[in-house]
């Protein structure tokens, strides 16, 4: 196998989310390997993956590796076994945003007294639980965030109303 | 600001920093941190101990022999350079050096020492936290020197957004939401500095208070010397203020059986005490 | 490539986090297949991957596959966000956690010689890398810090006894 083909493997088993041949390329930051290049070696990575679990496909941004469709009871079967844990950053970074939406990272950051993480707000969004609403009219423009639908389906509830009230003492704005 | 940019203010004024309102117009001398590396490394000091133990290493002392006096100068030196150059220097600092003052003095009497037979050798537990320190350093650098998910290794992974199924709900619910909250706010309400409050109560009046007391009054009962509704401060306020009286041996405290009242009189020697 | 060990392939590239060997085994739902039969599988996987960027390796927690050193030169490039940098003073913290573990912060500030800024517990304990195991039972009831199965995972160790030793230092001359 090449070096190239193995190195293109390392970054898209590594990433989350789709990357572009162009990325791709970019990243090598190597002046003998062209795009096109790239390109064939993501072409041979493809038959590689004939015989194995996963699959090399291109998707609108970009490509990605991904289970192929035959094993689906099984990897449903291991979520169902051991669904996925959430920390307790990632749960307290959700609370903010239920109780305080509109509400920025810095926010978060402020009242948790730590730098967030960047993967927790990537988790919560591709639980699809909170979206960008808009950006604060202050320097840096930060994006607001906000719960969505699909929150209040996945916690059982009808309307954002419907949270718990909190205690009076720990009213967050002091 | 660099070391060599102080230096030329330096030569410009003569002057390049001033230390409680005295000008300062030459650097602390037996420096052993390259001039040039001098604020790169002072910003870098974990603490005290890290400090000394950077002074000892680089001179290549025995750890379990360290000339006291030569160190502690050093130190000192040190931390007068670094309240020269602003650092926000933490109380820590100050306890070692007054620590570092005292093993100094302590040594500074071997008779004491020779007569008693068990006392240990006053920079023991100096070397001792010493050791410590130098061993977790140690530790921390190795842990740090390992690989770890996130920085060095990562994980490789499939998508699986594509795959139709019912993907399980989340083990959580609302109620573990509020319980994240509430443990946040809790740990701002720690995190929130304390306001420091302007003393109500000064020593020097209550000892007046209390010596005019005496004046009028030969005797004033030690109970009397306090008022409940002052509080805790007003409290030690006043008891601080007594035994600096009793310190200046300008009262006297009586008491004449356990459980009796306790009673402040002026000191009978208080003239006495002028002339020796 | 058998089934079972595509199978396998499947469950743990779908996983982000570590899968125990019993796990997997429960997860086939399977009465043709051991519990060996599932280890033996594993140690086939193993040498299929020989040629490919990544590697399958068991930690704390249980089996992973993860991208192979030599290629996190370009993983790194690739990240859009640069992993956090720790401060000696985490680092140093986190030895003492490792080694006098259960420990509490008091220890920890009178070893090290200076307090501890909060955030430097509040990252280590967002990354899961130590957790509260209870309160030592004198006055103010200080709170005792210990590592987690993360922390090894996440340091790439099977038990907590394989964290590197420490030397003696305690020379009498040198």
């Amino acid at each position: 196998m090449s070096d190239l083909k193995k190195i293109l493997e390392a970054i898209l088993m590594a990433s989350r989310c789709p990357v572009t041949a162009k990325d791709l390329y970019e990243t090598l930051h190597d002046p003998n390997t062209t795009e096109d290049q790239v390109e064939e070696a993501l072409a041979e990575l493809q038959c590689d993956y004939q015989d194995r679990a996963f699959e090399l496909v291109e998707v609108a941004s970009g490509w990605r590796i991904q289970i192929k469709i035959d094993f689906t009871p099984w990897v449903q079967n291991s979520l169902k076994e051991k669904p996925p844990k959430y920390s307790p950053a990632l749960m307290e970074t959700l609370a903010l945003i239920v109780y305080q939406q509109p509400i920025t990272r810095g926010e978060i950051e402020s009242v948790r007294g730590v730098a967030l993480s960047s993967n927790i707000l990537q988790i919560l969004m591709d639980n699809e639980w909170i979206r960008i609403s808009g950006y604060r009219e202050t320097p840096g423009r930060p994006a607001l965030y906000i719960t969505t639908k699909k929150f209040l389906d996945d916690f059982g509830l009808k309307n954002i109303k419907n949270v718990p009230e909190l205690p009076e003492i720990t009213k967050i704005s002091e | 600001m660099s070391l060599n940019d102080i230096v030329q203010t330096a030569e410009k004024s003569q002057v390049f920093a001033t230390v409680k309102g005295e000008p300062v117009t030459e650097l602390p001398k037996n420096l052993y941190i390259p001039p040039e590396a001098l604020e790169v490394y002072l910003e870098q000091f974990e603490g005290p101990l890290d400090l000394l133990l950077f002074l000892i290493r680089k001179q290549d002392i025995d750890i379990l022999n360290i000339p006291v006096n030569e160190i502690t100068n050093q130190y000192v030196s040190y931390i007068e350079l670094m309240q020269i150059l602003n650092f926000e220097l933490a109380a820590e600092y100050l306890v070692m050096a007054a620590m570092l003052a005292e093993i100094k003095s302590r040594m500074m009497l071997p008779s004491v020492v020779e007569e008693e037979e068990d006392e240990e050798d006053p920079r023991a537990e100096l070397v001792r936290r010493l050791q410590e320190y130098e061993k977790v350093k140690f530790a921390s650098i190795e842990l740090d020197d390992m690989e770890r998910v996130g920085r060095d290794v990562f994980i490789a992974s499939a998508n699986i957004d594509h795959l139709c199924f019912d993907q399980p709900k989340p083990q959580v619910d609302i109620g573990d939401l509020t319980h994240a909250l509430l443990s946040v706010m809790a740990r701002k309400k720690q995190r929130k500095p304390h306001t420091v409050e302007a003393i109500k109560f000064s020593i020097t009046d209550r000892m007046n208070n209390v010596m005019n007391s005496l004046r009028e009054f030969d005797f004033i009962r030690f109970q009397d010397c306090f008022t409940e509704e002052e509080g805790r401060a007003g409290l030690v306020v006043a008891f601080s203020a007594i035994l600096q009286l009793l310190r200046n041996s300008l009262i006297e405290i009586t008491q004449e059986k356990p459980l009796y009242p306790i009673f402040i009189s002026l000191a009978k020697n208080k003239t006495k005490d002028s002339q020796s």
